[in-house]
């Protein structure tokens, strides 16, 4: 039988199989975004697939009743870790007036959610690096026992923010926990046109922070990682850089097409380590899910989606002239 | 002469500079293998190699930066903004130096970079991916910023922003891409940098705008037209610094006008082009000088509905132009 | 009432609202020990810390950025960027974050941000201490842009841009810093953000106008005074978005404006100004809609001679005033 | 007698008395640039004061008649160095027609002279590094056999331009040189307040290049470094970061008064190690230099500047409207 890793970090097989639905449940909401997409129901899909055992891994790292996290793109599995409902997901991809990242107003994949702590996200990558620095100053000046994590990915990396950010949580010591997803190619450009660094965490130095470099596919190394971090970040130690090795499973978005620039083999390489699969057979093999509960949960994974993508594709959108709301706060 | 596409004529523009130039080289994210992410730049990595159409590392700053280094040694680097909305982490590098290195070095060192990037809404495309950006950089000496309309401008306006020897802003409207088709020689020309164009002749009202709006402007034009009402439609195609003449004749050929551009209202180049009426061809007027414009929010919503209440359409031209007209 | 300068003003402002509340710091370079380099933030780190008073890195994207998330969270920052011309950095934060917070996130998130810059010329500042940057942002709606003209609009609008719930840029001129003092209360006191403000009445011509060339206007308005020419002033105050109704209402009182900004001219706030003007009184004018301002050259030089050549002045404003008095 | 170290590493007497000669002359200037300020005959000084070794220990180490420098500007010792002259330094301090750097638009210490390859920079700092990059990638495209130089403080290294700079030419392995002059502040911030790491050089591995931290008061060692980075730039096997320890003598400009952010102690105790004495000790100790000629270098130095003062102060002005010209290139 498998070494049984999580127990030994202190994960519940309860949890682990938690963090198993919610890395299958963003899987399948893409899924079904690109089904949605190719049939022309929605305009725009943008991708977790291959990379939610690092969102969900590091998202249950972290404290989900009071840290902030600050998304890219690609990270459903951390935003329904903290708190999303598939519904929301799917209000977004059909650009309704209800859902709750922006009401319609921006494109899928542009999380936020103030209850949740999920930080309103732009399109131009790496803005979001300082804000999550700055969360973290608030919350120090503030005095509330706070942790921000920030991801984004290897390409942007190379933003300036992404320096400027590191290096300013580095002086102040802040709690900032910076995620990097390295899934090897930002659109169509590989990783080492992108970097002249190895490893992204190479980097950690230069802002006199540690680095580590380690395996996204898995999310229980993912998680250990992360609360480490955290839990130096909450004692005052400061930010930390965390490189998670993933592969992107999809086009860049549905507006791309990776065979201009990627080999099937290397996709289908991949696909062998797609980590939906690696991880059920870890649960299976440790005994954590039982093939009982696999079904179960792909049962009940299917209805949510299902319910969502008809609540949404049912909702309205919002009314032509709401789209002059919100410019300044109204007038009291 | 063959029928082409907006997008190809402007491939055809940056291929045929680099058959002609040496020193013309890309440079961007995705230009290279990928030809771009509208394909703009196909086929360049393949007939150029990826010495002269350079893949960079995802940072605008860098890519301008890196560019006008370029320009200030002599080349003629043609540096891609993925997106325009994508430009404001170089807008350092643009504003500071590209346009000020003649300036401020008393004529001794220049920067002849382009860059290029796609503009404009009406694709889905939300807040980042819709933008106008050209009011951001169009009150800085030093810069040029062309709007081409139509496929025989950006081509000759293209290779005009090439060859010269200043840093050119390049904004292509992304919808006009695919959508806009018309006559390009194959061979050379070039069109001159600086100048406005009357793209339909009138004498009821005077129609001024610039991008994918010039379309707009003239299918309406077609429509008051069958009513009797004729339009002048001047198409700015360099919209900083502005073609002052060939505004204020435009606007004396029938005193009434009408401004439209897709980005928002307050602070747009449409501003000076009222502001320079205003100033010089006053009494020139018999209406006041409305705008047409985007409504004063930061930018295009994703949902259909809102996304269609921002932009302009030929149907808010023809109404705006029929009230003018009847003013 | 004391009479104070204005960049005391500006202290003052700074200093009571952080005694007021606790979620409002200072973050910028040099801000803090050396309490600035013009030392508007002088006595601060002192009376309040350094955990409130930060000297930040040497970063304009961090210290917008940085402050961004902070006023998401709640607080409310107020960020100096050293000289308006240093703010380039941070436009991408500016105007692709902040300015969209609130709209983007459907009114969920907003950023209470205040970014103060000194700005303006006339202090051999060269390119890149004395621009007037204003234009840059002045078309992008999620942002207010303020620019006092006197201590006492110093003082009320800095506090009301701290308390505003959505993102102000503050620009300050720096040659006003120590030349101009006023009236100022020591108590608490807000002016209205958007609302402009007649520095003086007048029914014979009117200026439009904002920032140190108030001044300047005021001065040429007494020498035209003593030949019996009445000058209406409007000070703008916040230069986005407008106020219409004020500008129009200037504009009707007399039917002759002069419109004058110290920045260059094609492109500037002036061109928005008249684009009203020209949109919504134009039949109450008499007269075309002069601009006075800089030169289309990409900054003031150095040398006093092109410096003075560069900078809007009284007897400037003087000669464009009565030249449009006797049109 | 002191190990004589110049001649170890193939450097002259004559040379290394001729960088003496430089570094004094830089000096000179400056001061004199300072005496002009304070009695109100012009508006600006900023110093090299304290950095001329590292500067001009650099600037020799390249090939002065094709390599390409992009200072900032402090960087005096590097500018005269590849051939500017005291006259145009002055002719700059005085913001004279006649200034080459920029015919008096610009401030002193806004270097640039084509002919010299000394580019033209601006007041932000920073923005230098990506044109250096710009250029060496012309150079190699050009199949030109040219190195790029380019300096910044350490508190500029915080900018985004940095790192955006610095990791294009990483990746393309181009002949650049990232020089940083630590002189421990930015302006009123001290280092500890602007760097996370310890040292500037802990960034090269970020960017896949050597970075080193030497003694920028050692003219002969800034020179070695420089010289085998600029080796190994001309053998394509890319950049490296060279960070300088120095201190700043003076202010950060005339504009202002560091007595407000630094001890007395702190400041005399680095005049201790002021390079121009330090060197001049050391040319005297290995003989490559005698007491004859320290005094013909001091008066023939003297003369030099009295004459770029009187020459720079009697020269006339750019007449008003000249304002006007250069904002594009000139109609044929
Ligand atoms: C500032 C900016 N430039 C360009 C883009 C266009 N763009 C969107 S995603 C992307 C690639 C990002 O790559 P990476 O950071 O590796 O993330 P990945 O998509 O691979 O997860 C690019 C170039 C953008 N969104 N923002
Ligand atoms: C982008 C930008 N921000 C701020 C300034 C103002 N400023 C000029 S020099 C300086 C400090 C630079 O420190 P450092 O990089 O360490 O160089 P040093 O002056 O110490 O040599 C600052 C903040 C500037 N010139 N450019
Ligand atoms: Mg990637
Ligand atoms: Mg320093």
């Amino acid at each position: 039988m498998t070494e049984n890793r999580h127990k030994s970090i202190g994960l519940s097989d309860e949890t682990a199989v938690e963090m198993y639905k919610t890395m299958l449940l963003a899987r399948r909401l893409d899924e079904r975004m690109w089904l949605l997409n190719r049939s022309g129901q929605i305009p725009f899909v943008i991708s977790c697939q291959g990379q939610e055992a690092a969102q969900v891994g590091a998202a249950f790292a972290l404290d989900r009743s009071k840290d902030y996290v600050l998304p890219y793109y690609r990270d459903m599995g951390v935003v329904l870790s903290f708190g999303m409902t598939a519904a929301d997901i799917m209000l977004s991809g059909f650009a309704k007036a209800e859902d709750p990242n922006s009401g319609g107003r921006q494109m899928p994949g542009h999380f936020g959610q103030k209850k949740n702590r999920i930080v309103t996200g732009s399109s131009p990558v790496t803005t979001q690096v300082p804000h999550a620095v700055g969360i973290a100053l608030a919350g120090k000046m503030e005095k509330k026992d706070l942790v921000t994590f920030v991801t984004f990915g290897e390409g942007s990396s190379n933003q300036g923010d992404f320096h400027e950010g590191a290096n300013f949580a580095g002086v102040h010591k802040l709690p900032v926990i910076f995620m990097c997803e390295n899934n090897k190619y930002a659109i169509s450009v590989p990783v080492e046109k992108q970097l002249a660094c190895e490893k992204v965490s190479d980097r950690a130095q230069g802002y006199g922070m540690p680095g580590f470099t380690i395996n996204g596919n898995d999310p229980i190394e993912v998680y250990k990682y992360v609360k480490e971090a955290a839990e130096r970040a909450r004692r005052g130690e400061g930010p930390t850089l965390i490189e998670t090795i993933t592969y992107r499973l999809t086009a860049h978005s549905s507006d791309d097409d990776d065979r201009a620039y990627r080999s099937r083999e290397e996709v289908e390489q991949a696909k062998s380590n797609d980590p939906i699969l690696t991880f059920k057979a870890y649960l299976k093999d440790t005994g954590a899910m039982d093939e009982k509960m696999e079904k179960a949960i792909d049962a009940e994974i299917t209805r949510q989606v299902d319910e969502a993508t008809e609540y949404a594709e049912s909702a309205p959108y919002a009314k032509p002239e709401d789209a002059l709301t919100h410019v300044y706060a109204e007038e009291q | 002469m063959p029928v082409v596409s907006y997008i190809n004529a402007i491939t055809m523009a940056m291929r045929e500079e680099m058959e002609r130039d040496s020193k013309v080289f890309v440079l961007g994210e995705d230009v290279g293998k990928k030809g771009g992410v509208f394909k703009a730049t196909q086929g360049l990595y393949d007939q150029f190699g990826e010495a002269r159409v350079i893949d960079t590392p995802l940072a605008e700053s860098a890519i301008a930066g890196v560019g006008i280094g370029a320009a200030m040694y002599g080349m003629r680097p043609i540096a891609e903004m993925q997106f325009a909305d994508f430009i404001m982490p170089a807008v350092n590098q643009i504003i500071s130096e590209a346009a000020r290195i003649r300036y401020r070095s008393n004529n001794d060192w220049n920067c002849p970079i382009v860059i290029r990037a796609p503009y404009g809404g009406g694709i889905h495309g939300a807040l980042y991916h819709s933008q106008s950006v050209e009011a951001v950089f169009a009150n800085q000496p030093g810069l040029k910023i062309v709007m081409p309309s139509t496929p025989y401008d950006a081509k000759g306006l293209l290779k005009a922003a090439i060859r010269d020897d200043d840093p050119v802003l390049f904004f292509e409207h992304k919808r006009a891409y695919r959508l806009i088709k018309g006559e390009v020689p194959d061979g050379d020309y070039v069109l001159p940098i600086g100048r406005a164009d009357v793209k339909r002749k009138g004498e009821d009202i005077t129609v001024i705008t610039y991008g994918l709006c010039v379309h707009f402007a003239l299918q309406a034009a077609e429509r008051l037209a069958k009513d009797g009402i004729e339009t002048e439609v001047l198409d700015l195609r360099t919209v900083y610094p502005l073609d002052k003449e060939a505004v204020c004749e435009a606007v004396k050929k029938t005193g009434k006008v009408l401004l439209i551009t897709e980005d928002n209202k307050e602070g747009s180049i449409m501003s000076e082009v009222s502001a320079i009426i205003a100033e010089h061809c006053l009494f020139d007027l018999d209406a006041p000088i409305k705008r047409l414009a985007g409504p004063d929010v930061p930018a295009m919503p994703y949902s259909p509905t809102m996304e269609k209440f921002f932009m302009v359409n030929p149907d808010k031209v023809e109404k705006a132009m029929r009230e003018l007209a009847e003013f």
